[in-house]
């Protein structure tokens, strides 16, 4: 095995032997550089598989041949190795891209380049203490001029306010060493350790000055002015290098010499760290330059790892894989991002869009977005989730939710930049061209990224392999991108055909996984048929439809809160991408996202009180929480709420289902929701009734109201989608009362309802999303008349329509018979008669659909229109046979529910012999009510066929008005504006209240990030005063 | 639960007997209504001959698919109603299908009916019927409120919602109709009546007399007799609807004509008396007073 | 006047982080742990007489090699940040008038300077001062000569070799000492020979020499690139 | 005896070194501030020589006054071109 | 005789920071720097010094060995000292580029007009 000290005679030998070249042979000094990188790369790498093996064990090595205290030794354990390895792959990935701009520059800067790696090589590995500072000097020199790669002004003052910076916080250091030597007697590490300065006042002082300027070069919040300006303005591939090598050099140097200052010091880290985090993120929320928003994200991701490294103590022995984790993640996705923005070189981050030219490199920024927000396959998701469950279990919670908090604030303006990645228009001449040697880093970053993930797995309490297996077949959909949709989506409903086969005996016992597990499956395949009408290749459509199915099936089948959380975020992802598709779905989608974000992090914040309690990962801890119950239950309500769009948190599904794609629309509506609600049910079941009753009314409540609003909104829409997107929101505030009754007829009734509202709601988006594509607009006022083109999708719609307004023949009316016997019963009056006049403002929309579109006149440049193609009509069948066989055997479904409700709750109802469902209040049988109504149905029009005879079909006259057209035509359709008089009657429930509220909310945070990001205000100096600020704030706190 | 032919002969017979008494019976509020206004009136057979007259017209004329179903929607909406509700209390033929459904099913089968005709109506193309069926649905809407109200205070005060169970409940003397026991309820419920009705006060709608607004103008000839046996079934069955839920229903044929004549001269009589109102102020009104008294008799029934 | 009150308030502020530090200062009466053991047997380990020396090169030796690397860092640094391209040099200096008795001076003094820095490093083992020393010696007596004549040309081919050769003498005398010695630039690669002679302390003059001539090359260098930006437009 | 005289030394030269320094800093003609902080550096290494550490006075005398103050030179040249 | 040293390099350095942060001059703030790194190198060497102690030569004419271990001065922070001047002088060396390379571009020495990077 070659000994770690080569890893410095080789860089310090090549740095001087590529003196020798002077300007000319500039490729063959390249080459030596790259030697030399992979050679140390070589080194560590080969130490670091000898520890990961167990063939070796933690060396010292002497300088000079004298023991410690008396000579310098670096030391190669298993932690120096996996971090000199990660610096050097950076370094030898970072050669790599820089290889042209450094020929440019010529070999002199190749020499400092080697140097730069090998100081941060030499920075891990040494346990002197004033070698350290010497080699950190040379890394901030060799940074100093490596910044000037690109020789622009904005480079050039970067560099000295580097310099000023690196140079007053060096001149401290020093001080520190000089005194903790002489209250140390040692300059070793180990030696300033044993002698436990911090007891005398004076040796506090010196060791605060150590440690502080340690955390003063990885760029604290308010003092990091500086380390910004290097970000932003030096060359991307370095920032790279700044971002990824030296922040981790320096982590490890801070976790290495922290022991020095006993364990009060790792309470001032960790709040540095936590404030660092939420601060840079913040701030970062108001950033538009691409190299400084990359630079709040690095500074802030550092922040949360040396907040690890504070946590040391309360982590305990899972903090080594959290640590890590975070910072593998960060150290990857920095990079790439770092080289992407290399490759774009567009400075704002409106106009990166160019990024969409090419799809593989697209696809590995989109990677990188996920993994730093911390979603699932990448390892900062599978740390996050260790770290949420270690520090709630140990009861610091306050530092979980901010964690969450800044977490999300990164959310914010990442999203943001991705919403412009892939929406913004493309100006078309300016092509990518894409050098090999910046495309390869860029690709082994990607799967190392991956394979990380993958690694991390048994790390984690609760997680298998098994939930992987989806997301390979998404990768092998991935890769055969290339083909026409048709085959794609063969492969992809043959895929989920086989995986809902698999997983079936998994959720064969439980009746209401069952259900949930159709519905999410069945489902997804009909929908996916209705993609066959879709001609070309669609790209990027099918790997990401089925990472949603893929996290659906997950929840569903799952039994331990990992998984549940993993097939959260999966399924957040993947409808992610699905709605952005959509032409204008760009606000919306990023409202959607930054809503199921917030909600993610709830629901993770209450399955760590879960976790704390029970002390298990089993979804069963949910079953009866110790630590603070009622802060849990309800953290976990809201957060599911978010995905069921309830009152208040609803603002993002109108434009987000709105816009969608013709065939994802019934996708996120019909199947997406129902995740919140089998949440929400599952969160009810466990929670139980005595525990939550207060919680439970007052969502009674919101259901009722949500339900209200919803339906009402939806009867004033002009928009086909906006309006069904508002349905749906008012149809789930019935699901949402039905369950928060807690009893055995309203869960029956919420079941009817999540049956019914699948079938229904599918159809009509199916149908309207066809006739919309068709018909070219969305606007209701535009259309008309279509049920002499189209009298199948009209009769679809009319079923479909019939279901959702309850009317008696089909299954609707069971939903409402279930829900009137349980507000009686169940006590809850007045929320019963909003509920039903809800129903009733439901007929209104409903019908109004069904009239603006079919009936009336038929528009002219709708005259040639034929029906919607046959792969739309043929699920759309399906689920009208489904609706058919519901309404007219209703106790096939109802009563093996409520057999499986009755274990839950007491039963109230029974069927009698003859099918009759009978309660102490009322019987309904829905058979005969069926048959009846049908066989009258059949005389009155054999009647009124015997009394006309044959007739004969009038030509549609043209109603042509006197006057001539009014200014604005659409006035005169029937359908804009229908229902005025309702409008101007209690058009005030549905004022844009809620939606004024939250864009409050964002503006208020934005203005906030706004004066704060005042603090850098360029000036050298004042960032060189920032930091005296710091350390003399930081004195006061710890030791003043 | 049986079919029997004879069950179907007797719910038939009974349907023959309402068709007749709710001509009768509008031919009789027409004549009181022209006598108020001094004039004479139409002669009391007069809705027989209108009838025969439509169905003896010849009609080549339709508008396509659901203009031709949507008068046979409406009929069978209101002979569903009359079917799903026992007409005589006690009496087991005259019970027709009410087994199989209760007052839920009654209520949202007014809907049924409703659809229909708004189906049909805007199958004709015609901007008149549009506006009416828009006029209706939301005026339907606002009436639904306050019946909804009334129904759920009885259904809390005989925790039932079964027919024969209520009307159990107001036999034996006037004082235990639900008009004295729950008289916040019966006065909701007879208010939502008069929306029910579309008499005049809210007859925006149909307004018939002076301009041939509303869904049925583009109708005629055979489908128009249709909707006349309708509109007549329908008077009468809502009629005894709210006779059943608040007068104690009727426990002989007798008293059932007597009974649907007063509760239908209630709506007749309020009509002559308020001039019509405007759509918006009908449904304001709606949401306004009956809503209020509603809750009050819900909290009444439920609290006290 | 805001911001000067405030930087004022800032020092003071500092000087009360440090006091702490400056009262707990008694001055030592002993030499510490440490010192005491290189004053004991600093001189039979590496040989030196100069114990700062032996501490500099031996015990300390990689935070040296650090300092060189600093050094060549900086000069390498220097060097392709101010270069410029051929085309935009002036034809010559404004040559100011050099009197007569700095040209007689420098003739004479240049030599000795040189000769006193070579000696420097020599025997840096022996007499106070080193390599550093030696080389900052040698680069002021460039500077001299920069001044002396205006026209002096430093040819960059030679700097280079030297400076490198000398570079990668010093690293590979560093990894001889693991194979032939202690380890890791261990001075005992060479006979320590006898206390206080030219030719004792086993590696140490050889590497002061090439470290003597590394640090004058580099820093004369650097003047050297300080010179020729005069002329740049 | 001899370290009374040596602190009387020390004192003079340290408030020498912290007036050169105010000139220094505070002086407005940049030549005189580049002199006075050669001077400063001149004053420290010879109170290294005070603290018997002739190797470090020989550095600072040689680096520290002449060298640095060279570049200062150099660049003020330049900038005043 | 060594607090005395000790004092002034303490003042030299927070003199020095003074300097560094109050001047607008860039020029000025190298030299601000450079007396903050002279005097931090005082206050090293002034740690090390042993009262009575001579330079730490052992060159065996005048005092005996062993009677010479006992007065010689703490050789450790004097190699300390030697690598941080020696550091200085890159760090200034580099300053100084930057500010020609600042000056050229801008004509101005005053640090308020180098602020393109900001927010």
């Amino acid at each position: 095995m070659v000994g770690p000290i080569y890893i410095i005679a080789l860089a310090l030998g090549l740095a001087f032997f590529l003196g020798f070249f002077g300007k000319s042979l500039k490729t063959f000094s390249g080459f030596v550089m790259l030697a030399g990188l992979a050679g140390m790369t070589f080194i560590s790498g080969q130490w670091l598989m000898a520890f990961v093996d167990g063939s070796a064990t933690t060396q010292e090595i002497f300088t000079a041949g004298f023991k410690p205290p008396f000579s310098i030794n670096l030391r190669m354990g298993i932690e120096e190795a996996t971090f000199t390895f990660m610096i050097n792959v950076i370094g030898l990935l970072g050669g790599i891209y820089l290889f042209n701009r450094l020929k440019e520059v010529g070999n002199s800067a190749m020499s400092v380049f080697i140097v730069l790696i090998m100081s941060l090589n030499v920075i891990v590995m040494t346990r002197d203490i004033f070698n350290l500072f010497v080699f950190v000097e040379i890394g901030s020199i060799a940074t100093a001029g490596m910044i000037i790669l690109d020789k622009t002004s904005k480079s050039l003052q970067a560099g000295l306010k580097y310099l000023l910076a690196t140079g007053v916080i060096s001149g401290l250091l020093l001080i520190g060493i000089i005194f903790a030597y002489y209250f140390a007697g040692s300059l070793n590490i180990d030696g300033i350790i044993a002698a436990n300065l911090m007891a005398s006042k004076a040796g506090a002082v010196a060791v605060f000055l150590i440690i502080a300027v340690l955390v003063l070069e990885l760029k604290p919040f308010p003092a990091n002015g500086w380390g910004l300006d290097v970000y932003e303005s030096s060359n991307p591939g370095f920032g790279a290098i700044v971002s990824a090598g030296t922040a981790t050099a320096g982590l490890f140097v801070l976790y290495k010499v922290l022991p020095m200052g006993g364990d009060a010091w790792y309470q001032y880290i960790s709040i540095i760290g936590l404030i660092t985090f939420v601060g840079s993120n913040l701030v970062g929320t108001q950033q538009k330059i691409a190299n400084r928003l990359l630079g709040y994200s690095s500074i802030g991701q550092i922040g949360l790892v040396m907040t690890v490294i504070g946590l040391q103590p309360i982590l305990g022995d899972a903090f080594a894989f959290i640590a890590f984790a975070l910072l593998l993640n960060h150290f990857l996705a920095k990079a790439g991002l770092f080289w992407i923005s290399g490759i774009i070189k567009k400075e704002n981050i409106t106009d990166w869009s160019a990024l969409r030219k090419n799809s593989a490199l697209l696809i590995m920024f989109v990677i990188f977005i996920f993994a730093l927000i911390g979603f699932p396959p990448f390892p900062s998701f599978f740390g996050k989730y260790e770290l949420i469950m270690s520090l709630i279990s140990s009861d610091n919670i306050w530092v979980a939710v901010v964690i969450l908090i800044g977490s999300f604030a990164e959310g914010i303006y990442m999203f943001r930049w991705l919403g412009h990645v892939l929406k913004n228009e493309n100006s078309e001449e300016e092509v990518l061209d894409i050098p090999w040697n910046k495309f390869i880093p860029i690709v082994l970053v990607t799967v190392s990224l991956l394979a990380a993930g993958f690694y991390s797995v048994p790390f984690v309490a609760g997680a298998n392999y098994f939930y992987f297996v989806p997301l390979a077949f998404i990768l092998f959909l991935g890769l055969i991108d290339f083909l026409p949709a048709y085959i794609k989506n063969t492969v992809s409903i043959a895929g989920m055909g086989y995986y809902s086969w698999l997983l079936y005996p998994l959720v064969e016992g439980d009746l209401m996984r069952t259900i949930f597990f159709a519905i999410f499956m069945f489902g997804g395949i009909l929908t996916l048929v209705v993609g066959y009408n879709k001609s070309g290749k669609r790209e990027g459509f099918y790997p990401v439809a089925l990472m949603m199915y893929a996290g659906l099936a997950t929840i569903v089948t799952t039994d331990n809160m990992f998984g549940f959380f993993f097939g959260w975020e999966l399924m957040t992802a993947g409808s992610y991408f699905l709605i952005i598709r959509g032409k204008r779905s760009k606000p919306h989608a990023y409202s959607y996202m930054l809503f199921s974000v917030a909600g993610a992090y709830l629901i993770l914040l209450g399955f760590g009180l879960a976790h704390a309690s029970g002390q298990t990962q089993a979804l069963i801890a949910l079953k009866d929480i110790s630590v603070l119950p009622t802060l849990a239950y309800t953290l976990l309500a809201v957060g599911f709420m978010t995905k069921t769009a309830s009152l208040g948190l609803h603002i993002w599904l109108p434009g987000a289902h709105g816009e969608a794609e013709s065939d994802v629309s019934p996708m996120v509506s019909a199947v997406l929701l129902k995740a919140g609600v089998f949440g929400l049910m599952l969160l009810f079941l466990y929670m139980g009734e005595q525990t939550g009753d207060t919680l439970l009314f007052i969502l009674g409540w919101v259901g009722a109201f949500t339900a209200l609003v919803g339906n009402l909104a939806a009867s004033f829409q002009e928009d086909a989608k906006r309006m069904l997107a508002y349905s749906s929101i008012g149809q789930l505030g019935y699901i949402l009362f039905a369950i928060a009754m807690m009893t055995q007829l309203g869960w029956l009734a919420g079941f009817t309802y999540v049956i019914n509202h699948f079938l229904f709601k599918a159809i009509l988006f199916m149908v309207v999303g066809g006739i919309v594509v068709k018909a070219g607009t969305h606007n209701l006022y535009q259309m008309g008349g279509l049920i002499k083109k189209m009298p199948l999708s009209f009769l679809a719609v009319l079923i479909a329509m019939i279901t959702m307004a309850g009317l008696p023949p089909l299954s609707g009316f069971a939903g409402k018979w279930l829900f009137y016997n349980a507000v009686i019963l169940k006590g809850w009056y007045i929320q019963g008669v909003i509920v039903f006049f809800a129903g009733t403002i439901a007929f209104l929309y409903a019908f109004k659909l069904l009239h603006s579109i079919f009936l009336g006149q038929l528009k002219d440049n709708h005259r040639n229109l034929k029906e919607i193609s046959p792969s739309i009509l043929i699920p759309v069948y399906i689920l009208i046979a489904g609706i058919f066989y519901f309404s007219a055997f209703p106790q096939d479904v109802l009563e093996p529910i409520g057999n499986m409700l009755a274990n839950y709750f007491p039963s109230t109802l029974e069927w009698a012999a003859d099918g009759n469902a009978v309660t102490i209040l009322s019987n309904w049988n829905g058979n005969a009510v069926m048959i009846i109504i049908i066989s009258m149905f059949v005389l009155v029009l054999g009647y009124l066929w015997l009394i006309t005879g044959k007739t004969q079909k009038l030509e549609q006259f043209n109603i042509v008005y006197s006057a001539e057209r009014p200014f604005r035509p659409e006035t005169t359709h029937v359908s804009h504006n229908m229902f005025a008089g309702l409008n101007k009657a209690i058009g005030f429930l549905v004022a844009p209240g809620i939606t004024n509220f939250w864009n409050n909310v964002s503006k208020m945070v934005l203005d906030f990030a706004g004066v704060v990001r005042r603090l850098y205000s360029g000036n050298g100096q004042v960032y060189a005063i920032h930091i005296i600020i710091y350390i003399v704030v930081f004195y006061l706190i710890s030791i003043g | 639960m049986d079919y029997s032919i004879e069950k179907f002969l007797w719910a038939f017979l009974g349907l023959f007997i309402i068709l007749n008494w709710g001509m009768l019976m509008s031919a009789l509020m027409r004549r009181i209504g022209a006598k108020l206004a001094g004039r004479i009136g139409v002669p009391l057979y007069q809705p027989w001959v209108d009838l025969l007259k439509l169905m003896s017209l010849k009609t080549w004329l339709s508008h396509g698919v659901m203009y031709y179903i949507g008068p046979v929607f409406r009929l069978v909406g209101g002979v569903g109603m009359f079917l799903f509700m026992p007409v005589i209390f006690g009496i087991e033929i005259w019970s027709n299908y009410s087994f199989s459904g209760d007052l839920i099913l009654l209520l949202y089968f007014q809907s049924f009916g409703m659809l229909g005709m708004a189906m049909g109506a805007s199958e004709s193309g015609s901007p008149h019927a549009a506006i009416g069926i828009s006029r209706g649905l939301s005026q339907f809407a606002a009436v639904e409120v306050p019946m909804t109200l009334a129904v759920i205070a009885i259904a809390i005060q005989h925790q039932t919602f079964s027919f024969s169970e209520i009307m159990a409940a107001q036999q034996g003397g006037i004082m235990n109709w639900t008009l004295f026991t729950n008289p916040l309820a019966s006065i909701a419920g007879m208010l939502a009546m008069l929306g029910a009705m579309s008499h005049s006060p809210f007859n925006l709608v149909k307004a018939p007399n002076e301009i041939p607004i509303g869904p049925p103008t583009e109708y005629h000839s055979s489908f128009l007799s249709v909707l006349r046996t309708n509109s007549a079934i329908l008077h009468v069955v809502e009629a005894a609807l709210f006779m059943n839920l608040f007068f104690g229903g009727a426990d002989s044929w007798y008293m059932y004509i007597i009974k649907t004549f007063f509760v239908y001269f209630i709506s007749v009589f309020v009509g002559m008396v308020f001039p019509r109102f405007k759509i918006e102020d009908s449904i304001r009104w709606f949401l306004k007073w009956p809503t209020a008294i509603g809750i009050i008799a819900v909290i009444v029934a439920a609290y006290w | 006047m805001g911001k000067k009150t405030l930087i004022v308030l800032l020092m003071v502020a500092m000087a009360a982080v440090l006091y702490p530090l400056y009262e707990s200062y008694q001055g030592s009466e002993q030499l510490t742990e440490l010192g005491q053991y290189y004053a004991d047997n600093g001189v039979q380990d590496t040989g030196a007489a100069n114990l700062v020396t032996s501490v500099v090169v031996t015990y300390r030796g990689l935070d040296t090699l650090g300092e060189v690397t600093i050094l060549f860092l900086a000069a390498s640094v220097i060097s392709f940040f101010l270069s410029f391209k051929k085309e935009d040099r002036k034809e010559s200096r404004e040559i100011r008038n050099i009197t007569e008795i700095l040209t007689t001076a420098s003739q004479v003094l240049i030599p000795m300077i040189y000769m006193l820095g070579v000696y420097i490093f020599v025997n840096g083992h022996l007499t106070p001062g080193g390599g550093f020393q030696g080389g900052a010696v040698i680069a002021s007596g460039t500077l001299l000569m920069f001044l002396s004549n205006p026209d002096f040309k430093l040819s960059h081919k030679v700097i280079h070799y030297v400076e490198s050769t000398s570079g990668v003498v010093f690293v590979l005398i560093g990894v001889l000492g693991i194979f032939m010695a202690g380890g890791f630039l261990d001075n005992r690669i060479l006979g320590l020979g006898e206390v206080n002679t030219l030719f004792s302390a086993g590696a140490i003059p050889v590497i002061y020499t090439f470290l003597g001539l590394k640090v004058g090359t580099e820093l004369s260098n650097v003047l050297g690139i300080f010179v020729e930006s005069q002329n740049e437009q | 005896m001899d370290n009374f005289i040596l602190t009387a030394l020390a004192s003079v030269l340290g408030i020498a070194s912290i007036i050169g320094a105010y000139v220094a800093i505070h002086n407005s003609k940049l030549t005189v501030a580049i002199i006075a902080t050669g001077i400063v550096s001149l004053v420290a290494s010879v109170l290294f020589l005070l603290l018997a550490a002739p190797d470090v006075a020989m550095t600072e005398a040689s680096i520290g006054s002449a060298l640095t103050t060279a570049i200062f030179f150099f660049t003020l040249n330049k900038i005043r071109q | 005789m060594e607090y005395v040293i000790m004092t002034t390099g303490f003042a030299l350095a927070i003199f020095g920071l003074y300097g560094l942060l109050s001047q607008k001059n860039l020029i000025k703030i190298i030299i601000g720097f450079s007396i903050f790194t002279t005097g931090i190198n005082i206050v090293m060497v002034a740690i090390g010094y042993v009262r009575g102690g001579i330079a730490p030569i052992l060159d065996n004419e005048g005092i005996s060995q062993i009677a010479a271990q006992k007065s010689i001065v703490d050789p450790v922070p004097q190699a300390l000292v030697l690598t941080s001047i020696v550091i200085g002088l890159g760090v200034t060396a580099l300053m100084l580029a930057y500010v020609m390379k600042l000056y050229q571009d801008k004509k101005s020495l005053n640090i308020n007009d180098y602020k393109n990077l900001k927010w």
